[in-house]
């Protein structure tokens, strides 16, 4: 098994911290995981992405032109990113602030209203669980312990109280895949 | 881990003494993570931010004086801040380890990753003539390992020795194995200048020579030290070229990319290896020579205009073909690329 | 005396919801947009457009030079 | 009165000088860095010099500072400003000649190059931008980073003992005898910007009297490296910064100013 | 005159604008020169004494982004220090001209002359994908000579060029014509920025690019100046080589000396031609490559332990003998020993 | 009493210290540098410790350094004795460190990296020795070169608007809250020999307090870049070089001391 | 009291002839001597060793260590 | 006609001038010449030497080997250079200072008393033109007018008054050869 996801959106909503959560939990389950960020300047305020590779074997590239899956969290990843789908891979994105939604017929496409969900619960922190949740219940390798256990290993020490919270958001998560 | 964080948190678990360094992306996180994690208490390591790059370079001269493992982290301008240092380390037969995670340039460039500085690291990282031992780290794994494998042959050549990465390998996260932590030394090599013994002979440490035939005596016995490196520690991985017609050559984070590229070329039944310097210098040309006996064609894969296909087509000579392919100024090659441009140097039917 | 009454506009893609200039009004006339920009930020905007005296407070500390003020002598 | 008759043209008080581009400056939302280009371009309008003027932005957040104004700048090497400016100046000594840099840039790596170029008294134009930290690198101490400040190089506080002082490097400057003005300003109320402005235009002018080095600092606040909110970060400056760097003049005319 | 002061003679005859530099032996006579020669008050030439190399690259960057003709001269590790300078005007692409007067390294090695600074100078000046152009004169007359040429090259590329001497060439006197005075420019190009033209775009003058794609676009546009380079500019001299047999190859210095030596040689009836560089970036590669079809062998000659061999080797391929002969460190060769070392490497028996 | 009853050993009250080796200095006739050399190792061997002192030699006429005394002495490249020593006392703060640099290497290239080593209080001794030149390279300016005074790069006099100020290299050193001793002195004639003596042990004794940085100027001469002789140039240095350098105490136990 | 009496040792061949040491003596001790040595230098030599009281002010100024200073209390 | 000479001596003994003299003068007699100095830091107070070619044609190797001749001055220059005459060359010394006399046989010695001559005539400095007097009359190749003409080339302005005596030194050495 090889997957490999790119994740985009602005800076600031936690598009890092997933993708590490993601390779994070991976390793626990005795998997191969490479976690490759775009560091430009584009960070300060504009957009960022990450490239996350999980395998059963040694990772070779870090860096990929097409992915399994794309997850994208703002319009200028759209537009950057939907093209970038293997054709039947999966792109899940969250529909808030978007303006063109996906047009691609030969790829699974998910919304994720996650900021929606995020508002509602009080919690905009958490929106970015709620994104990883979803893309668990489509892309279910992972099992859920394991990327517990991933988020306590991501998570400094003095926001481990948080897990018990980021657990719930990504069993919301898991539950709100619509597909347009 | 990022793989900065790997190389520094190797730095402390293997003894090292002392870091000093300036900040600058892509690397910053080398000198965050050792404060941040406190190496001074840690191992009694001394790590210093400093107010330059030439500050730092000669700060790690001042502590090989001492004969302590003292080293640097920068990217590529601040690399060139070093020259000097560099040369005065080489002069004086200092041990040292100085790391590039290197971005594009020239000049200030972009942050963005790239293997441009492959001639400044191999060729001439300073005026004068001498080399330092550079090393290639493909992986975290590789960030992590390096360290004391770098102050092993910078104490056994006393030479600089560089770990050349790029933006990609310092900024990726992957499993990585951390070495078992060892106790900083307590001896120091005979050569050091901790205080003259008594009974002993004071010593001296400089890279000056005033009288033209002992200098050059000098120098012979450092271009000695870089044949005998040169014999000794070249360091390479294949993949996949046992039977291979075409031979990729790449190293970091080409060559982990370019891996892809040799697997998508094989399941396309395209019979094409890997080659991967480990050793930028010395360079593997006598494995590639040998290679180049029995394949059709190189390709040599660089995140730089063309700078390591100088050095293979030292190795192959004029009899093979010898290609280059990069893409530079920041922007990072993804495997399908290189395939096509395989394809095109070697697939193509009038491909001359 | 000429009562002074002003207005702001301010450059709503452009401002970065830093709360600079709210914070500098002597009219506290700033407010605080509810929803965000194209760019992610929630952007200012008069609350309370009859207080401003277009003192210019606002523009001359906007650190992205998104406000522009104007000012009139009521008759 | 209606908000549309108040907004006409000719009502305009305050408008974002023409010097500038229309283009969003990269900086965090409220960084003082915004402030001050914007005040740059006010007084080179006013002055109308925007054909004599060149600038030199740095390697700091500040580093885009071609993009912003309307008028030729380029950019030095890290720290190296100083010099660049000085031969500007030297082979064009009719233009007016400023460097804009960040406490990194010209008190660390740029420490020499001022310094020299203060001593010879080139008759330039010298903004410093004293945020205390690194901004552009992600929040690392720079040489001005106060006591016990904590950023992601001194992860407890910057400690003396290991990292040294504050470094008062305006004061120092003022000590040369090239120098000719230099002072601290701010730009996080609408007082001190207007200040500010002055003390600007002031450095310019004295351009013309090929009398020595112009020296502007403003302290200012980096959200983003001190981890706060615009309005909290420029309160805690005030609170902590200001006591370190005081605020005023601190050589006019070419002499220092007496301060308690 | 003395090489060093003939080249700051011909500085202030071609009116060059401005001068930056910092002592150094042995070229601290050009600064001297022009201030003691008062080049300010007889051209308007602006001559600074500054506080380090760096600050006199920066300061070279600074004049040149007026589109002034600036230039800096130092010797060997004074350039290093200019490393990262060096790559700015590159990466901006800006004309600039920098002298070395190279001596024996590395580190501080010593004053005596040396041309250890080959691979420095043509293959990294600096970090990134960069190169200069490197003018190596042979005698005083081409001290004076490479400067208006230096410059009209590094105005035509947009480029620093490099005039890549050594100890003996600068310390040394002999006859030389002067270049007749010709006026400073009073037209700047139209990239200078020199204060924005009314009605004109701003100008401005950087090397960074944030964004990759457009960054390699820059980068591209350097490669092909350096192609250009090759395609328009090598410049060499041959000596004798016409019927040889054998080809001394040898630049700066070496190349006077090796010619005595191939004198020396041809009174002993052996048929050797010298082949002398002028132009190391681009190198005469095709020259030597059409040579080598001919010979029977080359002789790299070099006040180094080896280093345009490698460029020699590059041209020649692995179907001819390319042999190296340096002194080094700071030592100057003999013809004698040259012809010695030559005779060892091709006359004797079993020479291989 | 005969001349051969007084040359006794034991009538013996001074000699050169045993921490010398026997080879000549490679100074010029009558040069300053040769006096303070002998006064240090005097003093190093007074104190006991030429067993826990490493020495650095700058670039400059007193790179030879280590071939003089009879301890450890590293070379640094121009300007960095300061980086280096800050390396070395880090590496190993029981030790002496001192750095040895004439004010062309001080005070021009290496300005940045002393700066920063007072700054940041390093327990080491910088000994600056200012002779208005630089006389290794054959006698160009330094930044300490007077006002009006020729040098091979000022043939008509220093000029200020061309070539700045002389600098006052070492109260700029003093200024910075990390030093903790700072003094000039002269060694042209025996009482200033014996101050300067003084000085010297106090900046090494200095290191144990671990209180800050201690720099010892020494106002010198150089015949050579003077185009003097020697005794000359001791009566030139005191009558042009001491009122722009005026010698003793700059900064005592962390005090900056008043001077008219 | 007594009278104190002195002599100095110069290492003639690696005197430089400076004469700071000379101009240091408040004995006027020292004179230079008329032939050079090794290096060429004109070396510094008694004069009046009578005069020489041992205050070993020549042997301190010397910048090139040579001088060896004695002294005896005469009883 | 090739003349190739090594000038050889302390710092200070104007070894350095007088090879720059003699390149000049030879320049103006319209022929080629070359002046290589040693510049190393020997220089301050220890030993200097100048190489000076003269030749018809255009000098190729400014540095050298051997040399037609060698004008010593001091006895490490002695030691050093003895043996880099030629055979059949010529080798000249001021005796001054010299303990080892030139023991070779198979090229032609020459001593100058030129020190001993300049203290005669009250003008120490003058010591190095007449040993360059007694050279150009054992290598009678350069007219007098054009090393006097070299003098005023190679003298700064201010000092052409002492071009009368340099000459009058210059004759001097020309007839103060002995043969040892
Ligand atoms: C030679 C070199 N070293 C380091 C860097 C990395 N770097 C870029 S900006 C910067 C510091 C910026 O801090 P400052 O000058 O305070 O400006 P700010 O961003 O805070 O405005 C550094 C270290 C560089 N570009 N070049
Ligand atoms: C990087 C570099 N630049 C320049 C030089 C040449 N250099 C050697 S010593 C020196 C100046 C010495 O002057 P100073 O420090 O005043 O010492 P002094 O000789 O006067 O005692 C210079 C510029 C060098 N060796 N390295
Ligand atoms: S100060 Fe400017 S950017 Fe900040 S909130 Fe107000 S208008 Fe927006
Ligand atoms: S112009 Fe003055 S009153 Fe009006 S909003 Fe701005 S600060 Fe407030
Ligand atoms: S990082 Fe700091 S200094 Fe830079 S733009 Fe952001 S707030 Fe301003
Ligand atoms: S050149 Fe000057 S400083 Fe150097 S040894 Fe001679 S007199 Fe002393
Ligand atoms: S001071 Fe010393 S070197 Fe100078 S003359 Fe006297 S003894 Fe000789
Ligand atoms: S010891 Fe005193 S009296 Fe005697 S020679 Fe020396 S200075 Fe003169
Ligand atoms: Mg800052
Ligand atoms: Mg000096």
């Amino acid at each position: 098994m090889t997957e490999e996801i790119i994740i985009a959106g602005f800076g600031g909503q936690g598009v890092l911290s997933m993708g590490k959560m993601l390779a994070y939990s991976a390793i626990m389950q005795h998997l191969e995981a490479c976690w490759m960020p775009a560091y430009g300047p584009e960070m300060r305020g504009g957009t960022c992405n990450v490239m996350v590779s999980i395998s059963h074997d040694k990772i070779s590239s870090p860096v990929l032109r097409c992915f399994d899956t794309a997850i994208i969290l703002n319009q200028p990843s759209m537009d950057k990113f939907e093209s970038a789908v293997k054709p039947g891979g999966v792109l899940m994105y969250d529909p808030n602030g978007i303006t063109r939604t996906p047009t691609r017929k030969d790829i699974r496409i998910f919304a994720v209203s996650a900021t929606e969900e995020a508002t509602r619960m009080n919690e905009p922190r958490i929106f970015n669980m709620i994104v990883l949740g979803a893309y668990l219940s489509v892309k279910p390798f992972l099992g859920l312990d394991h990327v517990v256990e991933g988020l306590r290993k991501s998570l400094p020490p003095r926001n481990h109280k948080l897990i018990p919270l980021n657990e719930k958001a990504l069993r919301v998560g898991m539950g709100l895949i619509t597909q347009p | 881990m990022k793989g900065n964080e790997a190389l520094a948190e190797a730095a402390i678990r293997t003894g090292v003494d002392a870091f000093f360094g300036y900040p600058i992306t892509p690397q910053s996180e080398v000198l965050e993570y050792l404060l941040q994690e406190d190496a001074q208490k840690r191992t009694g390591m001394v790590v210093l931010q400093t107010e330059s790059e030439t500050a730092s370079i000669n700060m790690v001269y001042g502590a090989a004086c001492a004969g302590r493992r003292a080293m640097t982290s920068s990217s590529s301008p601040g690399i060139s801040l070093m020259s000097e240092g560099i040369s005065y380390l080489a002069g004086a037969e200092l041990p040292g380890v100085i790391v590039n995670v290197a971005r594009g340039g020239p000049g200030l460039g972009t942050i963005q990753p790239a293997q441009s500085d492959y001639f400044q690291a191999t060729k001439a990282p300073g005026h004068g003539d001498f080399r330092q031992l550079v090393l290639a780290p493909a992986s975290v794994q590789e960030m992590a390992d390096f360290i004391p494998l770098a102050f092993d042959l910078a104490f056994k050549y006393r030479n600089p020795v560089m770990i050349l990465s790029d933006g990609v390998i310092g900024q990726m996260m992957e499993k990585v194995y951390l070495p078992e932590p060892r106790p900083r030394m307590t001896e120091f090599p005979e050569w050091a200048t901790i205080g003259k013994k008594p009974g002993k002979e004071r010593k001296r440490i400089t890279s000056l020579n005033l009288i033209p035939l002992e200098h050059e005596k000098h120098n012979q016995k450092l271009q000695a030290k870089y044949r005998q490196m040169e014999a000794e520690e070249i360091r390479y991985e294949e993949y996949l070229c046992q039977d291979a017609e075409y031979i990729m050559v790449a190293y970091g984070a080409s060559a982990r990319i370019a891996s892809r590229a040799v697997e998508m070329a094989r399941a396309k039944g395209i019979r094409v290896g890997l080659f991967r310097p480990v050793t930028l210098f010395p360079f593997p040309a006598p494995q590639i020579e040998a290679l180049s006996l029995r394949v059709k064609g190189f390709l040599s894969i660089e995140m730089s205009a063309g700078q390591m296909i100088e050095d293979i087509r030292l190795a192959v000579g004029k009899n093979q073909r010898v290609e280059h392919f990069g893409r530079y100024g920041g922007l990072v090659h993804v495997p399908e690329e290189i395939l096509e441009a395989f394809e095109r140097f070697y697939m193509e039917p009038h491909g001359h | 005396m000429a009562k002074v009454r002003g207005a702001i506009v301010v450059d709503t893609e452009q401002c970065k919801g830093c709360q600079v200039c709210k914070v500098s009004c002597p009219q506290q006339v700033i407010g605080m947009s509810g929803t965000v920009n194209g760019k992610g930020y929630y952007y200012a905007y008069m609350e309370h457009p009859e207080a401003c005296t277009g003192c210019s407070n606002c523009g001359i500390v906007c650190p992205d030079g998104v406000i522009t003020v104007y000012r009139v002598k009521e008759a | 009165m209606d908000i549309k008759d108040i907004i006409r043209p000719e009502n305009r008080v305050y408008k974002k000088s023409d010097l500038l581009y229309d283009t969003t400056f990269n900086f965090c939302p409220g960084c003082g860095h915004g402030t001050i280009v914007r005040l740059i371009a006010e007084v080179v309008q006013e002055m109308g010099i925007e054909h004599e003027v060149i600038g030199i932005s740095p390697i700091g957040c500040s580093v885009l500072l071609y993009d912003f104004f309307r008028f030729d700048v380029i950019n030095a090497s890290h720290g190296r400003a100083a010099a660049a400016a000085t031969a500007l100046k030297r082979v064009m000594p009719d233009r007016y000649i400023f460097s804009y840099q960040g406490d990194g840039d010209i008190a660390a790596i740029g420490t020499s190059e001022t310094i020299h170029t203060c001593n010879r008294g080139e008759n330039i134009t010298i903004f410093f931008i004293n945020n205390a930290i690194y901004g552009m690198t992600g929040g690392q101490m720079a040489p001005t980073t106060l006591t016990g400040m904590k950023t992601s190089t001194t992860p407890g506080g910057r400690l003396t003992q290991e990292s040294g002082f504050p470094l008062h490097f305006t004061e120092m400057l003022a000590s040369l005898d090239g120098t000719y003005y230099a002072t601290r300003q701010a730009v996080h109320t609408p007082a001190a910007v207007r200040k500010a402005k002055k003390a600007i235009r002031l450095s310019l002018e004295n351009q013309k009297l090929e009398r020595g080095t112009s020296v502007v600092e403003f302290v200012s606040n980096c959200n983003s490296g001190w981890r706060m909110e615009p309005v909290a970060s420029n309160q805690w400056m005030e609170e902590h910064m200001f006591p370190v760097f005081p605020l005023g003049d601190i050589k006019c005319e070419g002499k220092l100013i007496q301060r308690s």
